[in-house]
Order: structure tokens, then C-alpha cells, then sequence
């Protein structure tokens, strides 16, 4: 099978340059490529348009992208928790675009799978809708979303084999899978790094084919927005 | 009055034997403690996972296990996993039977207003529009006025709406309503000690009620 | 959890009246649900509409309730294998709505995922873009398909939980995950029944909400069409 | 003039190294025999396998594990299995770097019809329209005449198209031929033993060809 290793964090993110358009895979602060945004950091590309259902928070994740002025515009479904990220919107200082959630994680599907366009109840009669196509289908109002794609999507998995397939962990799955067909070129970092053969086919989340890059990250802090706990 | 708690509570009476449940965040995340006994009823998160559990013990803690709120949570035995596409195909395609989600606003058209407000707070409607768009089944858990004292429950919301004709019951800490066809917030129950007189006062929308209306029960 | 499970194949189908749309998991003979199928031809219900890939052959699969004069129309991809099906639309006994297989699939998914139409490029230019709305994106003409959804899915696992969650096998996946999510009753019978919280929750090809009624299967034949063999 | 296997065995050398590939039934199956050495593919089949091994001895067939023919194959290291709608994604994506597939009629426009002759062939189209619909690089394999020794390579296809415009590359008994975007059927490469002029009257639509065309090379 194809071999698709590479060195490092900054092996992997070779030529992504300034104006760049990224896919980032992670819900809130869950499953985010922790290595190759503290290699995006070290590299300092700027200009970037990054796609991602949040923004990280101040201090972690994309939000440290942010605070280095590296990112220009942002795709995401909410932005909630970082006080720098609306400071540069109400500045003017990056564009945003925000989504409803499913229509992010459809659109991005959609870029993967050579589906330009597709009808979605979501946000018809909302702001959302505004210079997109209404249609009815069955009674019900649609809107007409098409398909986004990018330069490169960095997805973190759990486990990954040579040939680039990969296996996610809970919910740090979310937006990763399809992240990683809708780019020219997908960048994997994983938990844990085996030879082809080793992961059962079966269980496989992303297949090899889509994942150009792959290397052990490590470090990994997982850090938690949330930490909420039961007494007992 | 009720608190938040009882809000909760109370709406936990709407869950049926065998209801799949998205429960969003703030007061309907509190339903999950109030589930009555001999009701079986499975939660979905919308960022991947069915069969949420409670939150885990100091010891348990996995970073990769979190819910919509972004706690951390567990699964219960049959939960499954899968990816964000997958989970709103789950709730665009209508499965979820139940959707319980907080408002800043519901007009008497059922329209509902919870994501935005212009100048000021730029969060993100996350999976609030899909859900919404998507669900047969809207509770909305909110409180009947604001801060300032004015109604949430209007003829038309003034802030930009999250979705259009959906909302189909509401519960506040006075009452429990319903969003009728041709427009109009029909009062069902009253919580205990508020009159009908009060809540008329607090919603700006058309109140509808006929005789007595019924006290909640819990 | 839920518990989903019912005692046999003929307590499975109950409800399924004559006229009923069913959709049948399986790729050929690779996956299909042979116990449900079973119990149809028993119950001998008529004027069915099927969805599924292929019509079985001639005596196996769906081929068996074709020869049994139950199915009043076809939806399918590819029907080669099934000499009676041939005679059966030549004679026009049998309605048959061909469709491209991932036009198929996606649509099904379509269905199951609140999606009304989405455009695809399969078929542009030819018979099956008849009557149908093409439309340029990107400089390259696309079709508008529908959803598609059924009164039942009847689908065949390899392992299931009493909650109804599902774990397919090999290439006998194919199509049940996204008819498992397109019909108002979806019947899901399983080679080997597991209580909830037996089968990895990351590795769930099919999560319970989608499964109404589960049952363990027997006397699996597992009919090979073409047993081709390597010498070595 | 070549027979099958050496169609395939012509139509290997077309493969790079790293390439996915998707091998339709026929003549573009006998491709996987000859792939050359140093070369490595993988080979996807539409019905949600990636990662294509050889046939199976007696002793390891699954009746679980069959390629699009409904033949039983194995699966290499690596592999990865997947439902039928995320195969077709994959293929209408644009991620298979190139398709071989047989044919009955191909049109000097690119044009390919393969999957129905009326009131005689009620087969239906398969994966066969997603594929030629999706793929950017497109090889035919096929006869260059049929059995009544009319060509296939027509000005217009006479049968049901399957897809328009999407034929890269053909390769047949007789010659390497590829469709230029103007229209026609340039000349690559004639079978060892063939002449242009027996090429020429074996193809109704446009030829084209300049100097000395070269003999195929395996």
C-alpha cells in the first residue's frame, strides 16, 4: 500500500503558504491537529482563510493562530468562546462567515463527494438565507447550499496506519472525516502510528485514499473547555 | 415562579417511553436529572454521539468525550459514535423525535429567536438552525420576561430568528404553552401560585386560554 | 437503551402489506437480508415496489419473490443476473426505474438525511437525465435527483445489540447503512445478537435510532455468484 | 493484433506509481495481472472496497468479500472497507486517479455507450454513469470492431449513451488511440503487425495521425 509518512509537524504543513485556505478538524477544543498548529505557529503563515466548526479559545487551538494575526478570514458555526476572535471581528481585523453547523459539516461532505449543490431546511427565513435560492420540496422550504473544499485539511486521529487510513476516538471524531476528502491535500496527525495492515478494514473511519500526509504527533494535551463532573 | 430546575422538571414530563432527545444547552441539558422513572429515553449530542451518560467521576474524565456544551460526559451501554455529517443527517432527516433548546425570543407564530444579538454578541447559531429547520418536536425552555422586565414571547421577535414556525410548546417559570396553527400562544397550564392575569401581562404576544387553566403538576 | 429486539423474521415483517415500498440492503447476493426475505415469501405479500441494487438471480434473493409474481415494480442499478426479471419487464408484468448506482446510494442517503435533492454529474447526457432539471456549476452540467424513501428497510448485519445498533462485514455493507436511515420501519436482521453495550460504540456502522425492529438470523446459505479461486 | 491479455497488459503500463484505480469487469479486471514491477496501485471497487488483493485460494473465500464483478477477492494490508454511498463519493469526488472500463461504442467525441441496447439488453448502467461522469482520466478498453465487423469507434454513438465527453484514452485489439478535445481519435501507437491503413478502415469516426505512428511497446 501507498506510503504516505512523513517526518514531522512541519514536514507535513511543507507548502502552505501565505492566503492559503484550511479545513482544521475539531469541536471546540475536541479532536483539534495539535502539532501541526503549534507548526502552522512556528512557520507563521499568514492570510489564512480556516474553516472549522469553532475558533479555539484565546490561549489554545486556533485561538493562538488569532493572537498572531495569521488567519484573515473564518468559516465556523460558533465562536463563542474567544474574547480575541470577536475583538478583531468588531475591529474589522477578520472577516467571518458564520454557518449553521449542519449545513458546515454538509457543505464540506458535499466538497468531498463532487456534490456542488444541495437543498437544506436550515436557516430558511433567517439571515442565512439571504442570496440563496429558496425552494419547495413536499410543502417544505429548502435552501440551496453548494460545496466547500480546501487547500489543505489537517485532521488529528486516533490511530493511523502507513497507507494514511485512520480510526478516530469518540466524539473527537466530528468534523474530521469529512474534512479529509474535501481537500487537495490532507495532512493526519495520530495518537499512534501502526503499519498497513494492522487496523481491521472494518473499522476503518477515513480511508488511506484521502490522506496524502501522515505522522505520530505527540505532546498531546486535550485540553477540556468543560471539565463537569458527577459527585458520585 | 418556578427556577430553572423546575423548568426543567416539568418539561422531563414530555418525554415519552422510547423518545430519541437533543437537548441543548443551559436549562434543557438540566432535563436529563428529571427523567421519570419507568421512561426510557436516549440523548443525542450533536457533535457525534447517542446515548449520553452522566457526567463522569473525577477519575473518568476523557477529553475525547464531550458533549454539544462541550463537557465532558460519558456513554451509556449501546451509545454509538459518529462523525458531525452523519449526526445532522440524524437530525435533518427527522429522527430525533423530541428537541428541547433555550430562546431569547418566540413569536406567536412559532418563530424563534436564540443566536444573535446585532452589535453586541457575535456566537454563532452553531446546530441551533439545523435543529430547528429539522425538528417535528420543539420545546422551548425559557424564562417568560427578561432582565429589563419585557415579554420574550411576542407578536413578531425583534432580534434575527434562529428558525420560522417551529417553536411547538413553551415552558417558562409561569406557564406552559402551546403554539397553536393560526398563530397565538394557547396556555395550558400555570405554574403554581401565578395567575392567568399575570402571565397575560408578561406576553406581549395573543394569549389564548378557555375556563380554567389547569395548575402544572410535576 | 431501547430495546429493539423481536422473536423472528415473520414477527420482523408484520405490518408489511401488499403495495408497501421496501428497500433491501445487499450488493447482488453479497449481504442480503435472506431470512426476511424468507419470511415475505411466506407471508406472500404482492404489488411491492423493491429498491435495492439487484434483483437477485433467478432462484435466490429477490429473484424468489419475483418468480412469486410479489413485486410490481423495480428500482435498481443493475438487474444482468435474472433471466425472469428480464422476461417479466419484456413483458411488461414488471415496472423498472434503472438508476446509476451512486445516484442510487445517494439518494437513499438523500432520504435518510433530510436532504429533498442535491445535484450530481452521473448521467448528464443521456436517457436518465430525462425530465430531470441540469444545471452548470463551476463550468459542468449536473443533474437534480431526489430523495428516496421507503415504508421499510430491510437490511442484514453481521453483528447487532439489542439497542439496535448495527456492525456490517466486509463488502456486505454496500447499501444497508444509508436504507437503515430511509424508511419509516427499518427491520434489521443479524448473524449474531449482542446485548447494548457489547459492540465498541466506535465502531457502530449503523447507530440504533435507526433500527426499529432486530432479530437474529439462522441457516445463513450466503450464496457465492462468482467463486473465483487463485491456484496458488 | 492483440487478444485480451495483452489489451490489459498494454493498458498496465499506463498505471503510476501511487495511483487509485478503479478496474470495471471485462478486459479492465485482467489489468490487476500485469501491473508492472516497481509500480504500486490500489484498486477500488464500487461496491466499498479500497485496497483490491488477488483471488482468493479455495481454503480463504468470503462469500462477505466480492468485487464489483460479484466476483470473491482478498484484501491486501491496508485495505479499507465502506458503504456504497461513501464509495460513490469517493468516485464522484474526483479521488480515483484513473478508470478503466469497457465499452461498446465510443464516439470521436468522447462520448461511450455501455450499458443498454434497446428492446435486447435490459442490464441497466451500474456504477458505470458515476463513473464516467466523475473521473478525469478515463481508459477504454475494447474491441476496435464488433462481431459483424462494423467499427466501434463512431462519429456518434448509435446506442444509448452512458456519458458524454468523458473519454480520455482507448486501447484496443488493434491500437492506442486518444480523444483529442477538438474530436477525434488520434493515433498513438498501432499493435505489432497492424498497418495505419487497416486502422483507418476499421474506424468510422475521425483519425488522426502524422508521420510514422510507433508499434506498441509492453
Amino acid at each position: 500500500m501507498i506510503n504516505k509518512v512523513v517526518a514531522s509537524a512541519d514536514a507535513a504543513i511543507a507548502g502552505i503558504e501565505d492566503g492559503a485556505v484550511l479545513m482544521l478538524g475539531g469541536f471546540g477544543l475536541c479532536g483539534i491537529p495539535e502539532n501541526c498548529i503549534a507548526a502552522l505557529l512556528r512557520k507563521g503563515v499568514k492570510n489564512l482563510t480556516c474553516i472549522s466548526n469553532n475558533a479555539g479559545v484565546d490561549d489554545y487551538g486556533i485561538g493562538l493562530m488569532l493572537q498572531k494575526g495569521q488567519v484573515k478570514k473564518m468559516i465556523a458555526s460558533y465562536v463563542g468562546e474567544n474574547k480575541e476572535f470577536e475583538r478583531q471581528l468588531l475591529s474589522g481585523e477578520l472577516e467571518v462567515e458564520l454557518l449553521p453547523q449542519g449545513t458546515l459539516a454538509e457543505r464540506i461532505r458535499a466538497g468531498g463527494a463532487g456534490i456542488p449543490a444541495f437543498f437544506t431546511p436550515a436557516g430558511v427565513g433567517t439571515e442565512v438565507a439571504e442570496g440563496k435560492e429558496v425552494r419547495a420540496f413536499h410543502g417544505k422550504e429548502y435552501l440551496m447550499e453548494s460545496w466547500l473544499k480546501a487547500d489543505y485539511a489537517i485532521v488529528k486521529a486516533w490511530k493511523g496506519d502507513t497507507a494514511g487510513n485512520l480510526i478516530f476516538r469518540g466524539t473527537a471524531r466530528n468534523f474530521s472525516p469529512m474534512m479529509a476528502t474535501a481537500a487537495k491535500i490532507t495532512i493526519a496527525e495520530v495518537e499512534e502510528l501502526v503499519p498497513a495492515g494492522t487496523l481491521d478494514p472494518n473499522e476503518i473511519h477515513t480511508p488511506g485514499i484521502y490522506v496524502k500526509r501522515i505522522f505520530q504527533g505527540s505532546g498531546y494535551e486535550k485540553r477540556i473547555e468543560q471539565r463537569t463532573i458527577s459527585k458520585n | 415562579m418556578l427556577d430553572k430546575h423546575q423548568i426543567a422538571k416539568r418539561i422531563a414530563r414530555e418525554l415519552k417511553d422510547g423518545m430519541y432527545v437533543n437537548l441543548g444547552i443551559g436549562i434543557p441539558t438540566l432535563v436529563a436529572n428529571y427523567i421519570p422513572e419507568g421512561i426510557e429515553v436516549v440523548l443525542q449530542s450533536e457533535n457525534g454521539l447517542l446515548g449520553i451518560g452522566p457526567f463522569p467521576t473525577e477519575g473518568a474524565v476523557d477529553a475525547d468525550l464531550i458533549n454539544a456544551g462541550k463537557q465532558t460526559v460519558t456513554m451509556l451501554p449501546g451509545a454509538s459514535l459518529f462523525s458531525s455529517a452523519d449526526s445532522f443527517a440524524m437530525i435533518r432527516g427527522g429522527h430525533i423525535d423530541l428537541t428541547i433548546l433555550g430562546a431569547m425570543e418566540v413569536s406567536e407564530e412559532g418563530d424563534i429567536a436564540n443566536w444573535k444579538i446585532p452589535d453586541k454578541m457575535v456566537k454563532g447559531m452553531g446546530g441551533a438552525m439545523d435543529l430547528v429547520a429539522s425538528a417535528e418536536n420543539i420545546i422551548v425552555a425559557m424564562q417568560h420576561v427578561n432582565k429589563e422586565g419585557k415579554s420574550k414571547l411576542l407578536k413578531r421577535c425583534t432580534l434575527p430568528v434562529t428558525g420560522v414556525r417551529c417553536v411547538k410548546k413553551i415552558v417558562t417559570e409561569m406557564a406552559v404553552l402551546e403554539i397553536i396553527p393560526e398563530g397565538g400562544f394557547k396556555l395550558l397550564e400555570k405554574a403554581p401560585g401565578v395567575t392567568v392575569e399575570e402571565i397575560r401581562r408578561s406576553t406581549e404576544g395573543k394569549l389564548i386560554f378557555e375556563g380554567e387553566v389547569p395548575e402544572m403538576q410535576f
